[in-house]
């Protein structure tokens, strides 16, 4: 794709993707973190953050909350424990954040958006999805307390097994289109199905709907997030992992946290639900339009994620790999196996 | 207190039981001695059934005076209570302990050990409870001194000046 | 590893530390640390008068004060032998059995919050607060009341609070349905505290654990029905036990459940004594000029929210009391700890902490 | 595994339930939210008129406030503090000297010379209210919201600040009423 670009360009084309993809998670992080705050306070028949009457305060609605909380996490004191391994203390919330930046540069965010497009996309962004782990274990460990290392093992345990029901529902899409290109998977979802549904993987057939959820479930538990959040449980491990982290280099983990979720729903979305395709073929669906349907596909799903954590209690360690091993991962093989019953003499 | 438990325990422990003046009143005064034997019939026998042990109370009767420890007992099963007193020596204050009992009695022993200093001799984990391990003193007696400075730090005595 | 959980976690209630001795996630043992939030409450006792003692029990259960100022009211008027109008006794009763609800959401509220579901806890905390209004209303106070006196209350009903109450009791039983709906009957809550730290009846008794702690190992132990005090007598009123509906009898969630329903329990009785309670009569004709009990002791139970709420009051006949001690149903809960929660995960520890309803003002008093 | 299918039923349609309670909420926000904007709105007081004849009762719990004018010296709030934050000193004054009268019509026969309170000890057990032979201490706000502004909210930035000092005589005015003999005073002491 690049052959033809010399080496000065190439490097200021990575200096803006770059830009342009940092810009677009501390953009998510920040819209995600308002998003999260405004919504859970709802649920709570709360207000959230509010701003109103004289002085200066978080703008209207709040709206300006994050920003002045991000403000605040740069300027604060940037504290090293004195027993911490300083140099991976210092490196770990880079790692993290290095596994969700180079995933999200390869998301499709529309026909044409797309930083890079790597012939084995999905595969691609699986594999760097679980570059995280690394850094929580490194987070965990560096810090030399307690709560962290059981934090860090924690979730080591759980997103190693929770990457093998979302990697074997993804074959589900695989299997269904054939491709590992992320934009040929979104192409193959092209139309109409049964009459009125759009052709997307989800609706394709019974199987690929349990796929989908498995997928998402899974999801769930790889970002971290309640039901699943055993690595950071508030009410067991003060922090977890993340414990002794604070100012920037905890707003580090805290953006790469939703850089995640971002990740995983944008896989979601590709794989499952059709990426930048409009939900009625043929309306919207034209150019910056693709954009619409994706960021609007991803930021719904993330709204379920925030629905969720503000419903649901937490899954205890040992339940949690239950889930992953007893549940998820059963279900997962049998759906590959009647996707492919269902290809051979149905589909 | 019904006189029955009375009888019955003086019947089976004719010489742990203090004699009282006043027959009506509703407890039961015992020497330390026999104490943990009381305990395990009060705890056993099939007509008391004292299953439930409610508080353990340390009282100081003044520098001159001794010092006592009251146990309340009940009975689920029966729903009759009994208070036994048992009066203790001031200058060596040694009591059977009765934790292995009631379980409960051992943070209940721990606590009245911790205020009054009172031993409980046969208490597997006798500590102090509610006040750090290296405090001084036995706060709740009568002549208890509240000590100037604990590690430092300024115990106030009276509230100091405002001015 | 030893781990230490507290002083300072989010989900020890309080001021309590827990030296957990754990072997990977699972607890081999516990050694509960108390004593931070020690204020010398009996000794306190020996140089404030009979009425000066009243604020200090508030602050010993600061969840439930109501029922602190209760128990040791009767504990003081049966000591002097003061009949109470009656009108009185049915005012305490309301206001008891309210701040019961009150303390059980916020119990219920934080356990949700133990386990890590967080909006049942401000739902609850929303409706405590309605509760907290009511007291507001009557006597000025939100949490630490100072109401009920030796003799009487301090003050009487204000206009409208009769109505103000059935608004809530109409609002609230309601609500009750929404939280069984988000966290009872939660499948995730229910793999959480069913068959979790079991506690036989036998051993509840044994060691001295009361209240719904009692109730949830299937003891239908109530003093306001076994021993009732005030006007308990008068009420229709079942004791809830735990069934075991999910999990065995005497689990976490049959403690949880035991809360839920006495809540509904207290909603009945606060409706009768609404009904019954005499409109006229003054809450200060029994006050006695002087307390100033005859010499003698007395130890007196009454039901709070958490338990057996004993006060051990020795009267040298003058005006302050000579020894004052009391025996507090959370301190024997956190007592049985280490014996249910050995061999469960750090987890479980917490929500079987949690499910006892622990409050630390009142352990360490 | 007829169980095992039924447990994974149990979860989704529980777990849908309690999805659909704080769906509602998230719904329903505008006419159910109970949030306070507190600098802006503030705590709705309720009326605190008490029935049956008892509203020299005080029942609003904030700051302790003496109308020192009305204070006969008589230090029954201070004996009735549990924690003892009321300090009041008094000064006999030599017979001929006139204090004045409070509002009740009571003779002054005790000059106060110091009536400390000090707020950051208080317990707000309005204990020491119901003994005032005057009803000149009581706490401000509710029932006395006409005689003072609802006060809860008194932060400071020292301690120190927390005393509230509400004895209104100099050192040399206490000198001058205790040796001044035979000098009848026409009005109390100074406002």
């Amino acid at each position: 794709m690049f052959e033809n670009l010399t080496s000065l360009e190439w490097l200021l084309w990575l200096i803006l993707a770059g830009l342009l993809l940092f810009g677009l998670m501390a953009v998510n992080a920040l819209a995600a973190v308002y998003a999260e705050r405004k919504l859970s306070a709802f649920m709570q028949d709360r207000l959230g953050p509010m701003g109103q009457g004289a002085g200066f305060h978080a703008g209207k609605w709040g709206m300006l909350q994050t920003v002045a909380d991000a403000l605040k996490l740069i300027l604060k004191e940037d504290i090293i424990p004195r027993a911490a391994d300083r140099r991976l203390f210092i490196i770990a919330p880079y790692i993290i954040f290095i596994g969700a930046f180079i995933a999200i540069a390869a998301l499709p965010f529309s026909e044409y958006i797309q930083v890079i497009d790597i012939n084995l996309g999905i595969f691609y962004l699986l594999a760097v999805c679980s570059l995280g782990v690394v850094g929580l274990i490194t987070a965990g460990w560096a810090s030399d307390n307690k709560w962290s290392l059981y934090g860090a093992l924690r979730s080591a345990a759980q997103i190693v097994s929770y990457e093998i029901p979302a990697a074997l529902s993804i074959i589900v899409v695989v299997m269904l289109t054939s491709t590992l290109d992320l934009q040929g998977i979104i192409r193959s979802q092209e139309g109409v199905i049964w009459g009125i549904l759009p052709n997307w993987i989800i609706f394709n057939n019974p199987f690929a709907f349990l796929a989908f959820f498995i997928y998402f479930i899974s999801g769930v538990a790889e970002t971290n997030r309640t039901p699943f959040d055993i690595p950071e449980a508030e009410s067991e491990l003060v922090a977890g992992f993340h414990t002794e982290y604070s100012g920037m280099r905890w707003a580090f983990f805290f953006l790469s946290e939703y850089a995640n979720m971002f990740i995983v729903c944008g896989i979601a979305t590709v794989a499952f639900l059709g990426g930048w395709q409009s939900p009625v073929p043929g309306f919207m669906d034209s150019g910056a339009w693709g954009l619409f349907w994706f960021f609007g596909k991803v930021l719904f799903l993330i709204f379920v994620m925030i629905w969720f954590r503000w419903t649901f209690p937490r899954l205890r360690v040992d339940q949690l790999m239950g889930v992953a091993w007893k549940v998820l991962l059963p279900l997962a093989l049998l759906n590959i196996f009647g996707v492919g019953l269902w290809s051979l003499y149905i589909g | 207190m019904s006189q029955d438990i009375r009888t019955i325990l003086k019947k089976a422990f004719p010489a742990a039981i203090v004699e009282q003046e006043a027959e009506t009143e509703d407890y039961l005064e015992v020497r330390p001695g026999e104490w943990f034997e009381i305990a395990t019939f009060l705890h056993d026998t099939p007509e008391l059934k004292f299953d439930s042990l409610q508080c353990i109370t340390g009282v100081d009767w003044g520098p001159e005076a001794h010092l006592e420890v009251r146990y309340n007992l009940h009975s689920m099963e029966h729903k009759h209570k009994l208070e036994i007193r048992i009066v203790l020596d001031r200058t060596a204050p040694e009591v059977p302990s009765v934790e292995k009992i009631w379980r409960v009695a051992d943070w209940f022993e721990r606590e009245v050990y911790d205020m009054y200093g009172i031993v409980f001799t046969g208490h597997r984990n006798l500590r102090r409870i509610l006040l750090p391990d290296d405090w001084v003193g036995w706060p709740l007696r009568k002549d208890y001194e509240t000590p100037e400075t604990y590690h430092g730090i300024v115990v106030p005595k009276i509230k100091e000046e405002w001015e | 590893m030893v781990l230490n959980i507290g002083p300072q976690h989010p989900s020890t209630h309080g001021v309590l530390r827990l030296k957990v001795k754990t072997d990977g996630e699972i607890v081999s043992e516990i050694t509960p640390i108390i004593g931070y939030l020690h204020r010398c409450f009996e000794k306190h006792c020996e140089n404030l008068s009979y009425e000066q003692v009243i604020p200090y029990t508030d602050r010993c259960d600061y969840i439930a004060s109501m029922n602190n100022n209760f128990g040791y009211v009767v504990a003081v008027e049966e000591l002097m032998g003061i009949e109470v109008p009656e009108r009185v006794e049915y005012i305490r009763v309301i206001m008891a059995e309210l701040n019961r609800i009150a303390s059980h959401l916020l119990a219920l509220g934080t356990y949700g919050l133990d386990i890590g579901a967080f909006t049942p806890f401000l739902y609850m905390f929303r409706d405590r607060e309605r509760i907290l209004d009511l007291f507001e209303m009557t006597c000025g106070a939100r949490l630490l009341y100072n109401y009920m006196w030796v003799g009487g209350l301090s003050h009487d009903l204000p206009v409208g609070f009769v109505e103000a109450a059935y608004d809530f009791l109409d609002y609230f039983e309601p609500q009750v349905k929404e939280y069984n709906d988000l966290l009872t009957y939660n499948k995730i809550f229910i793999e959480r505290t069913a068959d979790i730290g079991v506690l036989p009846a036998e051993v509840a008794i044994n060691y001295g654990v009361t209240g719904p702690n009692l109730r949830g190992s299937g003891v239908a132990w109530d003093l306001r029905k076994a021993e009732p005090y005030s006007v308990y007598d008068r009420f229709e009123f079942d004791i809830p036990v735990g069934k075991g509906l999910v999990g065995s009898v005497g689990d976490c969630w049959d403690r949880y459940w035991v809360r839920v329903q006495e809540m509904l329990e207290s909603v009945k009785i606060i409706r009768q004594a609404l009904q019954k309670m005499p409109s006229e009569g003054d809450v200060h004709a029994a006050l006695p000029k002087k307390v100033r009990p005859p010499k003698g002791s007395i130890y007196k139970r009454t039901e709070s929210p958490r338990g057996d709420l004993g006060y051990y009051i020795i009267s040298s006949g003058k005006p302050v009391p000579f020894r004052i001690k009391m025996r507090s149903p959370a301190f024997t809960a956190l007592c049985v700890l280490d014996e249910i929660a050995r061999g469960w995960m750090i987890s479980d520890v917490l929500a079987i902490l949690g499910s006892l309803d622990i409050v630390l003002g009142e352990i360490d008093r | 595994m007829s169980r095992y299918f039924a447990n994974i039923w149990e979860t989704v349609t529980t777990l849908m339930i309690g999805l659909g309670v704080t769906l509602k909420h998230l719904w329903h926000i505008r006419r159910g939210y109970v949030t306070l904007q507190y600098p802006e709105e503030k705590w709705p007081r309720p009326e605190r008129k008490i029935g049956f004849d008892h509203d020299d009762y005080n029942v609003i719990r904030s700051r302790l406030h003496v109308d020192i004018d009305d204070c006969i010296g008589c230090m029954k709030c201070e004996r009735a503090c549990p924690v003892g934050c009321i300090h009041i000193t008094t000064v006999k004054v030599p017979k001929d000297v006139d204090l004045g009268t409070t509002s009740n019509d009571t003779k002054k026969r005790l000059l106060v010379t110091r009536f400390d309170i000090d707020m950051s000890e208080c317990m707000y057990c309005n204990l020491c209210t119901y003994p005032c032979p005057e009803s000149c201490i009581y706490m401000t706000g509710g029932p006395n919201s006409g005689k003072h502004p609802i006060d809860y909210e008194f932060s400071e930035f020292d301690r120190c600040n927390l005393i509230y000092r509400f004895a209104n005589v100099s050192p040399e005015e206490v000198e001058r009423i205790t040796t001044s003999s035979a000098k009848p005073r026409t009005e109390g002491v100074a406002a």
